[in-house]
């Protein structure tokens, strides 16, 4: 789950981390009101969760509130990459010396939290990645011990020459590091960490990415998120218990498992189609799923055939059967479905599909270029 | 001789009375597993099916019936703590079905299973299974046979799809394995390639990979340098667009890196067979026999 | 350093761990209005460093708000093991179902938090462990991992048969355990944890010691030192930055380094004499501690000698030297003092001393026999 | 031979800008000890006295000029950090003379330098001396002179007046360690023992101990078992009240374990030779060689 910077920030300030003030807006009054409080020039932010805010337009410099207020006027309903912005960030133009980056993101190879830092920091680090991997210093902590002070600080040697400036970050990496597993993050960064003219370190923008599988023990974290930021079908689909992603395509694809449902989508695109969409309905095989699924699948206008790609071994292929059958009584299909089950109970699932009208496929290369036939010529 | 598993396994399943645990319990003693013992917190003293003796710990399990494996089916939340008990408790080979634990769990499991020299499989995998000897965790027994092809996969359903084709042409297993679809996990595809190299009953070993991360890279240079039997592989998620989470916790493409075609290319320029779809794991199988 | 009870229970709450309600008083007044608030019967106890304070009666049970103000009247002011108390307890006189014992202590043999955990609880753990060994339950904690879930789990197991009871006195473990890094305690008790009539498990009498080596890290906890509670010499010598502890002998020592003060008091005892105290004056040789050192133990109404057995390392003999002119200038020495300096700057030492009008001898023993023997004679 | 360091002793002094640090750098240094290095945070670059480079980190000291050992003379409240750097680094011997360290960071320092396999002679300690080969820490060079018995203390001062003892009677030392007089230490005195026993130029050993702990009791266990060398045996604080911490945080009598009568007796039983004072070393050791 995304958080937004607003969010981001106050994680980190509730970890002791120091973050400017700065507030978030939901209206051009709010936003004035904010930069009144702040006074001085202040930056005013579309909180969205979409790379590329600034080139959108979605970040402008404010001289005075009445600026603030109008910025916000302006941003606020604005559409980032397909994404509406409701909310902005209010925070003071601070003046920067330097900017260096820090991140913490979990290292499938090493196993480990990973810390990056960079004293490339204010751009992407894809980028400084790609171009100049030497100026990106890695270490992987071991979590039996945590971040030490002295790893922190190395690394904060290599980004401040001035070893009180150094201590300063390493603290802050620190805190970050305590912050990930305090909120449950896969990523932790913040970019940049700057300095003010004054010398001082401060965490200038960040962004938190929470691990999905830890919000359950992180109420408070599962509260903030923005389902705005989401299409509308992966909403339903969450809420419905399916892992659901919407694609281009025309042929609707509900499988059972994600490896499964990748290499359906991968067969229809062999066989000349194009997936409408990743869909898993799980290991357990409840009928209600199979509705909730076919009901997502059916409001996308693009799909012109659905397919079923079911291989049943915790999954009771008569289950399915029984939900597509409620389903097709409860709406209807408008376009053609192409079933193809095999495994657990699937003497019983076809009966029940031939009995509804409907017939069942036992080969899955079988099925899958019956449906992208179908979803050409619909 | 089998992989990681075999007549000898002595189980407990810890989750036993729960709604999964029961289910998969009364399936694996079906099909011949030495379930030895479950364990329930505060159900001790039960038993389970009038069978399975149900134990407070997993160190009292162990003490009483010499399990040398364990199967975990606990809710995600205890998931890891199940992990660090079973460890804890000397077993040998652990198996976690449970999805959906936090990935940060897993940084502090994973080193506390490696110091007590244990073997962790998954979490989120369907288990493994040695056709005709014995099952640890869900994968459908009936699908399989036994034979001399090696199975090991990130994935579930698909794993039985090609196990389904493998079997019904006529190509048994000595073992399948699921390692499992999160980002980090316990027995990766390197310590099942160098167990089936190892395994005199294993002639050759399909893989089944996905996109995300570098897992499938890193097995294809070990597949060069150290497997001399036939490997044939298929990556799920030619289709899957950038960043976005295809279901399995690690099936993320971050970047350009962990692409199906980058992995599928790693593959090709090891010497292992490239399956395009699922169906071709026979004819290419029969090819390098 | 040790904390009152009321002071112990206060971190246990903040650390989550349940912890029935009540409060400390300094007066009759505010004990009354405690056990108003709390109502019902209440406990009346003293806060003081010593133990058996039940059998010294500094421990009442009182039906009423004025059954508690007369008790808490009895016994401020009291002496216990020559402590006077100055605060008292009030807290519910709470029904007990049942009594156990969890303490968590650094182990010295594993170099681990040992938790130690006992179902016969509510008495003196030492008297459990001589009696009946196998009551008691230990684990010797790694570390990197902190208590795990399993194993607090495990041990609850071994107190409770109830599973509901067994996870809460878990939880109560794990969070004993993280109060311990928390506040920096080489000791922390739960005696008893009890479990109440309706079958809750809640820490009735808590025991903190803090490593005094944290109290630099934990200026919240060092606040909460109660200098009260110790004999004056004591207080005035930890100001002055030395190691001293009072005895009840006529030779006091002033030595460098604690090994060789130990080996100085066990020698005037070899010798047929008594030691009237250990003082360690430290390694580096300020002359002024020497000078404090004198002043806390010319204090001593039974000092009858002095002793300096001064090796000198780090520690310069000169620095000794003019600490100990110095001191007598400023003030008498009503007993006679005898000096033993070898090491570094040893001769300038003995010039120094020499001038002021008191020799030195080389040898520790011809040392400590004459001072036994003036310490006899004067 | 020597025990634990001799002339290969390459050592970088971690705090050498400080106040103990660097008067104790100038004292080894003019005792012949190779100090190659020293490190201060925010210092790297400076020279110490003209010779020794200074580092902001024991990885760039170690880089630079192959230090092999450490002594650590930075202040408590990061002391634990200095171990864990020096550990970090890779080096093999750390002497941390640095006292008030808390208990629980030693916790945590102890695992980590052990996984590393690298030996930490402290905390709260004195160092450890060769003597005319090399000295690391604070131990006065002056009352030492080269020669063939064994010192091992948990004290300071009193190991001092032992020693001199022994010079100023023509024993000799191979090696002095103080080992430290905190309950949580590196290296014990069976760590010691052992190391003494191996060593070809020792032929006898002296071991001062203290109230607290069980140690010594330990200790003779192995003398016992594993020493064939002589060993003479002080305990100090025969006349120390229970429950007070005589200075040292080892140094503290618990119930009725730890006290000096049953450390002397368990040396007596071990045929440790126990003395009564310490002018009682070098009678006993004439007696024993």
């Amino acid at each position: 789950m995304n958080l937004h910077e607003y969010q981001a920030r106050d994680i980190l300030r509730r970890q002791g981390i120091p973050v400017p003030p700065g507030d978030v807006a939901e209206t051009p009054e709010q936003a004035r009101a904010i930069a009144e409080r702040l006074g001085g020039g202040v930056v005013v932010k579309a909180q969205v969760h979409a790379g590329g805010r600034g080139k959108a337009g979605g970040v402008k410099l404010a001289r005075n509130p009445a600026e603030a207020a109008a910025h916000a006027a302006a941003i606020l309903g604005m559409t980032i990459k397909g994404l509406t912005v409701r909310k902005v960030l209010v925070a003071p133009a601070a003046e920067i010396a330097s900017e260096s980056y820090v991140g913490i993101l979990v290292d499938r190879a090493s196993q480990r939290p990973v810390l990056m830092v960079s004293a490339a920091g204010g751009i992407d680090i894809e980028e400084v990645a790609a171009q100049a991997p030497e100026r990106i210093h890695r270490l992987a902590v071991d979590p039996r011990y945590g971040l030490l002070r002295h790893q922190a600080l190395g690394l904060g040697l290599k980004l401040y020459r001035d070893v009180g400036q150094a201590r300063a970050a390493a603290d802050i990496m620190q805190r970050l590091y305590a912050a990930v597993y305090a909120v449950g993050a896969s990523l932790a960064e913040i970019n940049p960490l700057a300095t003010t003219p004054a010398g001082a370190v401060t965490a200038l923008d960040a962004k938190v990415v929470i691990d999905d599988n830890e919000l359950e023990r992180h109420p408070e974290i599962a509260a903030l998120r923005d389902s705005g930021g989401e299409a509308p079908s992966e909403v339903a689909a969450r809420e419905a218990g399916l892992t659901f992603i919407k694609l281009e395509g025309s042929v609707g694809c509900c499988v059972n498992g994600a490896g499964l449902a990748m290499a359906t989508m991968d067969l229809v695109k062999f066989y000349g189609g194009e997936p409408a969409n990743f869909l898993d309905i799980g290991g357990s095989s409840n009928p209600q799923k199979v509705v909730d699924a076919l009901k997502i699948i059916t409001a996308d206008p693009g799909v012109r055939a659905i397919l079923f790609n079911i291989f049943g071994g915790i999954t009771r292929c008569d289950d399915v059967a029984n939900g597509i059958v409620q389903a097709t009584r409860q709406f209807p299909l408008r376009v053609p479905l192409v079933i193809r089950l095999t495994g657990t109970n699937e003497a019983l699932a076809v009966q029940i599909l031939t009995q509804a009208g409907f017939s069942a496929l036992t080969d899955m290369d079988e099925a899958v270029q019956r449906a992208v036939a179908q979803a050409r010529t619909a | 001789m089998s992989v990681f598993i075999d007549g000898e396994t002595r189980l407990v399943v810890q989750g036993i009375t729960g709604r999964d645990g029961s289910f998969h319990s009364r399936q694996m003693i079906a099909y011949g597993t030495k379930v030895v013992a479950g364990v329930t917190p505060g159900k001790g003293g039960q038993v389970f099916d009038g069978v399975v003796p149900v134990f407070d710990t997993v160190a009292d399990a162990v003490r009483e019936t010499r399990a040398n494996t364990s199967v975990i089916y606990v809710p995600a939340a205890v998931a890891a703590s199940a992990i660090f008990e079973a460890a804890d408790a000397g077993l040998r080979l652990i198996v976690c079905i449970t999805e959906g634990i936090p990935v940060l769990d897993m940084t502090r499991v994973l080193p506390y299973v490696q110091e007590r020299g244990a073997r962790l499989i998954g979490p989120n995998c369907p288990g493994l299974i040695s056709p005709a000897r014995s099952k640890v965790g869900i994968i459908p027994g009936n699908i399989c046979q036994p034979g001399r092809t090696g199975v090991v996969s990130r994935s579930g359903t698909l794993t039985y799809e090609i196990v389904h084709q493998l079997s019904t042409h006529g190509f048994g297993q000595s073992t399948c394995i699921g390692i499992g679809g999160d980002p980090l996990i316990g027995t990766n595809f390197i310590h099942c390639l160098s167990a089936f190299q190892a395994d005199a009953e294993t002639d050759a070993v399909v893989m089944i990979g996905e996109i995300g991360g570098t897992d499938e890279q890193q097995a294809a240079d070990y597949v060069r340098q150290a497997v001399t039997k036939p490997v044939v592989g298929f990556i799920a998620g030619q289709t899957a667009p950038p960043g976005r989470r295809m279901g399995h916790a690690g099936a993320i493409i971050s970047g350009s890196s962990g692409t199906a075609a980058e992995k599928m290319a790693a593959f090709a320029r090891a010497g292992i067979a490239v399956m395009k779809r699922p169906a071709d794991v026979v004819p290419l199988l029969r090819e390098r026999l």
